[in-house]
């Protein structure tokens, strides 16, 4: 059990968080949007991805499906039951999916998730434009960003304790054991298929859900602007650089890196891409398995 | 004696190759029979039909009354079958203790906190590993690895033991230590399917044999008299001489 | 219905030609290469500046980017594959690690297009006149694609199969774990492997250059089309690359001409997605 | 036990730096730098220099921002009311075509930077994005890349937008007026087949096309929508040309109305009306026909008697390298006037700037231009490419118009 001093250091640190609105400016909460978002949906990728080793691209499949949900019903219900709506639709598709697909392994998987996020744009385009005959939607949610920051920070809170109690519970035993071994893990009574089901349904319903929140920043949404692929890899790398089995290991990974992706696009505009591509590759040769086992491997380097 | 496992009319097939044509047999509670033969005979694939790993393409397979037939791997652990692995297969992340804790928070009677902490403590024990739940699998040596295994396995508290070769890879001494081991599950009431190639064993342990050879059963009885049984013989010189 | 044919095997030929070059690099160098497109952007871009800057004939442009491409591709493999291949416990690790660093030279390589020849679209003519093939006119360009997708396929499938380089290429393939044991050095079959794939993907790139519009950042889109190409046809298999290829162009091609041109993408990957499912090692691919 | 309360406070701490960097960066980077002694008028801007939008950008919008700036710096800089001159200092962001990132980059040069002045980003979407925030921090948003037919509505929203492309209905309308006189004079037929990419712009104008249409009478005989990334149109054109419409039209992006033109040169598909969408108005669109550009009709043109525009033109090739577009660069670059214009007249303070270019009437490239209710609606809906420029020739009654002439000839 935590003691009493540091649950009063995670309250103490979750309430800064939540006052700093009332003493940055707009970009600061823009910044604070931003970061929170992305270690959220790292957060929550990692649920599912780091003990299963399943590396999934669907992020902004589930991602867009929570904007686009915002963006249908945002007129027509209340702001909390679209909340609702969009959990509930993406935990659907993610339950469908991974059904069917939770049985490939390895690259196959990483492919399919892929395909799945273009399956679904395409598909989602299709439907507007044939069906409903608009393509751009419009939200006009009376939300400053500090509201969407607090929203965001709150999610973010639950997804954290959610891994915190993961990781204590038999669940989370059952999905170190599924990462190491299926089978071994099948014949010591664990239902494999269920257990990585409803890890991945959590994790997408999760993302789902940042999606929906962040959708009314944008005002105006179309699939190519939610169902953007580049959502998918950087939470995968932001995971990867600060060690996805690690609980604190995709926050680890996404402040600094998403820091330095802001300072480089606002000094290197021209030469952002460049920068970025050079980083990753240099992340897998010098860091492989994350900030957190680099970090580790130092201090008992040091200690020895 | 009551009845504990019954197989009737196995059959497995790997494309055009029958692996395993209409096996039958049955095993009492409390017995440890040996299912012997060479290499490629069939008896691993009976082991893995039997848990779930793989699916038979024909014939049943009964277990304290209830069919296992079609039952997935976990499900069959539940029921309280558990097994070990020819090679062994540690889940290298967890501790020795987490490994042994994983058989106990999802087998039969799904022990969690506390309480299972002190199980793994004693099934530890029980194999010759009291205090070493919080090393890391990798380091253990090979025999240690294998009573962990051995300790998973018993961790879902099966009332029938699938040992795969389970003895193989020890020395003298190892081996009569875990033969002492076997002969102890057995004074727990705990039924076991022992596929093993080393005879001392067999000989010490069994009650009965039964003998595969190219995917059926060529002979079964008490171990003394299979043993000296000449088609038995000739299927382990042949494949020797392969 | 026979028209829609004719062009669905022209537009399987691009296919075809961009997707053997994958599953050589995917299939027997086992990297899956993410900044597969961009090479193919750089050897549209290359041809363009050929083309516009010294009046080469775009055909002649082949002969430079083509054996070009062969060495960065080469080059690329010695610097950043290498090394992950040499601690890569297992093929997954390998998998994850060459994702990633292919991820970053994409951007790399996208980033340096970007600062040359900025962001603009960039197009040309060239050989943009009708071919008639059995009453359905066709684009010479996208002819040539075809044409070029079966002569690389032939002559690609005559050096595997009658070769003893192919042999080591196709040993490599189906049992990278057992190839050393036949004295066969995995590393420089892969190097050589990955580099024709980098070879056949500036081949493609230059005929692709001809008859499609291209951007700096437009790489993933081919990527893309040749993964699934890839993944239908089973890896590391080059016939069933070609085969798929084609097969994907008249897929598209019927779906666009009877059901809805708005749902030939969502039809791809419908198809790429059910492959996965029901038969994840392809059309032609050997068992998993 | 003992380790495991090590591990607990390993991980807090983990936690707790991982909020101070978090902390110290949102900290640091609030300090503003004092502005007492202005040497520069700081104009901000965030536009996709990579990512699938970077195309249209680096088109109709980058080139001219830096053309404008350039300008003006050569010149000396902006003269201020009070006499006063200052040259520009440009803050460009990239927004990777993400629209969180426009989002934030706005954020960013309103708030940290605390520019004069901000420039929109390229696209309608993106340009939708940052409308509120412009609005909430008293900016001038000068939408030039964006088509919408909610412009009016917008207006009342966001009471600094200016909206400088019209919408999707006034561009259909002008095609539809074109379509009516050229069946009535009986040079087509009654038949349209019609393509759309789906997206923002190509539904856009589709779902304004439609209306226009049926209420000329016209049959719209085949009608689809294809996904942007399509590349081959040799089935989409088989089928349009098996419908014998005798006008064709494709509200396309500019890869698509390229592989449309090769496809229909290969396939010798020449209809009388061939209307196509971004791209036709390229300068590079010439090559791309191989010179066989004639009749081809788009949105957009230019008056090539046109003095002023001529001007421009030729300095935006000298400055830039290449040639503007023929449809929204000289729009935009106009509303960079009217910026300028506006400051000299009012100085820098927002509101009044705002004000000015909403009242005031301004000298641009376009000639003598007042925005109508905060929109520029003094724009050329329709172009034909004509002996080798692409001349405007609707609406019709405007000077300097062109007279559409139909049937285009046959790709010669």
């Amino acid at each position: 059990m935590p003691t009493y001093a540091s649950l009063a250091l995670v309250a103490v640190a979750v309430s800064t968080l939540a006052a700093a609105p009332f003493y940055l400016s707009d970009y600061g909460v823009g910044l604070l949007i931003g970061m929170s978002g992305y270690v959220t949906l790292a957060t929550a990728w990692a649920l599912f991805s780091g003990p299963t080793r399943y590396v999934s691209l669907a992020t902004v499949a589930f991602f867009g499906i929570g904007a686009y949900t915002v963006a249908v019903f945002s007129e027509t219900l209340p702001y909390p039951l679209v909340l609702l709506l969009a959990a509930a639709i993406g935990g659907t598709v993610a339950a469908v999916v991974g059904l069917s697909t939770l049985r490939l392994a390895g690259v196959y998987f990483v492919i399919f998730t892929f395909g799945l996020a273009e399956l679904v744009r395409q598909t989602v385009t299709w439907w507007e434009v044939n069906i409903t005959g608009t393509l751009g939607r419009y939200i006009f949610l009376p939300f400053e960003g500090r509201h969407i920051y607090w929203q965001l920070l709150a999610l973010l809170t639950v997804t954290m304790l959610i891994g915190w109690l993961i990781g204590r519970s038999r669940i989370g035993l059952a999905l170190k054991a599924i990462g190491d071994d299926e089978a071994v893990a099948a014949h010591a009574g664990i239902d494999v298929t269920r257990t990585k089901l409803v890890l991945f349904v959590l994790s997408a319903t999760i993302i789902t859900l940042v999606g929906a929140i962040q959708a009314p920043r944008w005002t105006y949404i179309e699939p190519s602007i939610v169902f953007n692929p580049t959502v998918s890899f950087l939470t995968l790398i932001m995971a990867l650089l600060g060690g996805p089995m690690r609980l604190w290991g995709p926050m680890v990974g996404a402040v600094p890196l998403f820091l330095l992706f802001e300072w480089l696009s606002a000094n290197f505009p021209n030469h952002f891409s460049i920068f970025l591509g050079l980083l990753f590759i240099l992340i897998v040769f010098v860091m492989p398995n994350g900030v957190l086992a680099k970090l580790e491997g130092i201090r008992k380097g040091a200690a020895q | 004696m009551t009845l504990q496992l019954e197989v009737a009319n196995l059959q497995k097939r790997f494309g055009g190759l029958v692996a395993v044509n209409d096996v039958n047999f049955s095993l009492q509670a409390g017995e440890i029979v040996g299912l012997l033969g060479p290499n490629g005979s069939g008896k691993t694939t009976v082991l893995n039909m039997i848990s779930g790993a793989l699916q038979a393409d024909g014939g049943r397979v009964v277990f304290r009354g209830t069919e296992l037939t079609r039952q997935k791997p976990h499900r069959i652990a539940q029921h309280g079958v558990a097994r070990t692995f020819q090679l062994v297969r540690p889940l290298p992340t967890l501790t020795v203790a987490e490994n042994v804790l994983v058989s106990f928070a999802f087998g039969r009677y799904r022990h969690w906190g506390r309480e299972a902490e002190k199980l793994v403590e004693e099934k530890l024990e029980f194999v010759g590993l009291e205090g070493r739940g919080r090393e890391r699998v990798g380091n253990l040596t090979y025999i240690d690895q294998k009573r962990m295994e051995l300790a998973r396995a018993l961790a879902s508290e099966p009332s029938l033991l699938l040992l795969d070769e389970w003895l193989a890879g020890l020395n003298p001494s190892e081996l009569k230590t875990g033969i002492e081991l076997v002969q102890h599950l057995q004074g727990a009431g705990i039924t076991i399917l022992l596929v093993e190639h080393i005879m001392e064993a067999v000989r010490a342990l069994c009650t009965r044999c039964i003998v595969m050879n190219a995917g059926q059963i060529i002979a079964s009885g008490p171990s003394a008299e299979v043993l000296q049984q000449k088609e038995v013989i000739l299927a382990y010189l042949g494949d020797d001489h392969a | 219905m026979f028209e829609h044919i004719v062009n669905g095997l022209v537009l399987g030929g691009t296919y075809a030609l961009i997707a053997m070059g994958l599953t050589m690099q995917y299939g027997i160098a086992r990297i899956m290469n993410l900044a597969f497109g961009d090479t193919i952007i750089v050897a549209c871009f290359g041809t363009y500046l050929l083309v516009s800057a010294f009046a080469l004939s775009p055909l002649l442009a082949l002969l430079i980017l083509v054996p070009g491409a062969f060495v960065f591709s080469y080059a690329v493999f010695l610097a950043l594959m290498q090394p992950l291949v040499a601690r890569a416990p297992n093929r997954e690790a390998l998998e994850v690690d060459s994702i990633l660093v292919t991820f970053g030279l994409l951007f790399v390589i996208q980033g340096i297009l970007l600062v040359i020849f900025g962001g603009a679209y960039t197009s040309y003519s060239y050989l943009n006149v009708g071919v008639n093939v059995l009453g359905t006119t066709v684009s010479a360009n996208r002819l040539l694609a075809f044409v070029m997708a079966l002569v690389f396929g032939g002559a690609l499938m005559f050096v595997l199969f009658r070769t003893r380089w192919g042999m080591m290429l196709r040993a490599v393939e189906l049992a990278p774990e057992s190839a050393p044991l036949y004295g066969i050095d995995v590393d420089r079959v892969a190097r050589y492997a990955f580099a024709v794939g980098g070879a056949l993907a500036a081949s493609g790139g230059v005929v692709v250059s001809m008859y499609q519009t291209f951007t700096a950042t437009a790489g993933v889109v081919f990527t893309m089309k040749a993964l699934i190409v890839v993944i239908l046809g089973g890896k590391g298999s080059l016939i069933g690359a070609l085969i798929a290829g084609i097969v994907l162009g008249i897929v598209e091609t019927l779906v666009a001409a009877y059901i809805d041109p708005g749902l030939t993408l969502a039809a791809t990957y419908a198809v790429f997605l059910a492959i996965l499912l029901f038969r994840p090692t392809g059309l032609f691919g050997s068992a998993a | 036990m003992k380790t495991k309360r090590t591990a607990v406070t390993r991980a807090l701490w983990r936690f707790t730096s991982a909020i101070g960097v978090a902390a110290i960066a949102a900290f640091g980077v609030t300090e503003s730098h004092a502005a007492d002694d202005k040497t520069s008028i700081t104009i901000g801007y965030a536009v996709s220099k990579s990512g699938p939008n970077a195309g249209g950008a680096d088109m109709t919008v980058t080139p001219n921002y830096e053309l404008w700036v350039n300008e003006v710096n050569e010149a000396g800089g902006i003269k201020l009311p009070d006499g006063s001159q200052l040259p520009i200092e440009v803050v460009e962001y990239d927004d990777r075509s993400s629209a969180e990132e426009v989002v934030r980059a706005v954020e960013r040069l309103a708030t940290q930077d605390e520019v004069d002045f901000i420039l929109p980003p390229w696209g309608t979407g993106f340009n939708l994005a940052v409308a509120p925030l412009m609005a909430k921090f008293g900016y001038p948003h000068l939408a030039g890349a964006a088509v919408t037919d909610k412009a009016p509505e917008f207006v009342e929203r966001w009471d600094t937008s200016f909206w400088f492309m019209g919408g999707g209905g006034d561009y259909t309308s002008a095609l539809a007026d074109i379509l009516v006189q050229a069946r009535d004079a009986g040079t087509i037929n009654n038949k349209v087949a019609m393509i759309s990419v789906a997206d923002g712009f190509g539904i856009d104008l589709v779902n304004a096309a439609r209306p226009d249409l049926e209420a000329a009478g016209m049959e719209i005989a085949y009608d689809k929508a294809f996904p942007p990334q399509t590349s081959d149109f040799a089935t989409i054109l088989n089928e349009a040309e098996a419908t014998g419409a005798d006008s064709f039209i494709a509200f396309s992006y500019p890869p698509h109305t390229f592989a449309l033109t090769k496809q229909a040169q290969v396939a010798n598909y020449s209809p009388p009306v061939f209307y196509l969408g971004v791209g036709a108005g390229f300068p590079v669109y010439s090559d791309i026909s191989s010179g066989k550009m004639e009749g081809v009709m788009s949105l957009g043109g230019i008056d090539p008697n046109n003095e002023l525009n001529a001007a421009y033109r030729a300095k935006h090739q000298e400055v830039i390298g290449r040639a503007p577009d023929y449809w929204g660069s000289v729009l935009i670059y106009a509303s960079l006037q009217m910026l300028q214009q506006a400051i000299e007249r009012v100085g820098l303070d927002r509101a009044a700037v705002t004000e000015e270019l909403s009242t005031g009437t301004f000298e641009t490239v376009l000639g003598t231009t007042k925005l109508e209710d905060n929109q520029l609606r003094d724009i050329w809906w329709t172009g034909q490419w004509q002996d080798g420029t692409f001349v405007a020739v609707a609406p019709g009654d405007r000077a300097g118009a062109g007279s559409v002439v139909l049937p285009k000839p046959g790709w010669q």
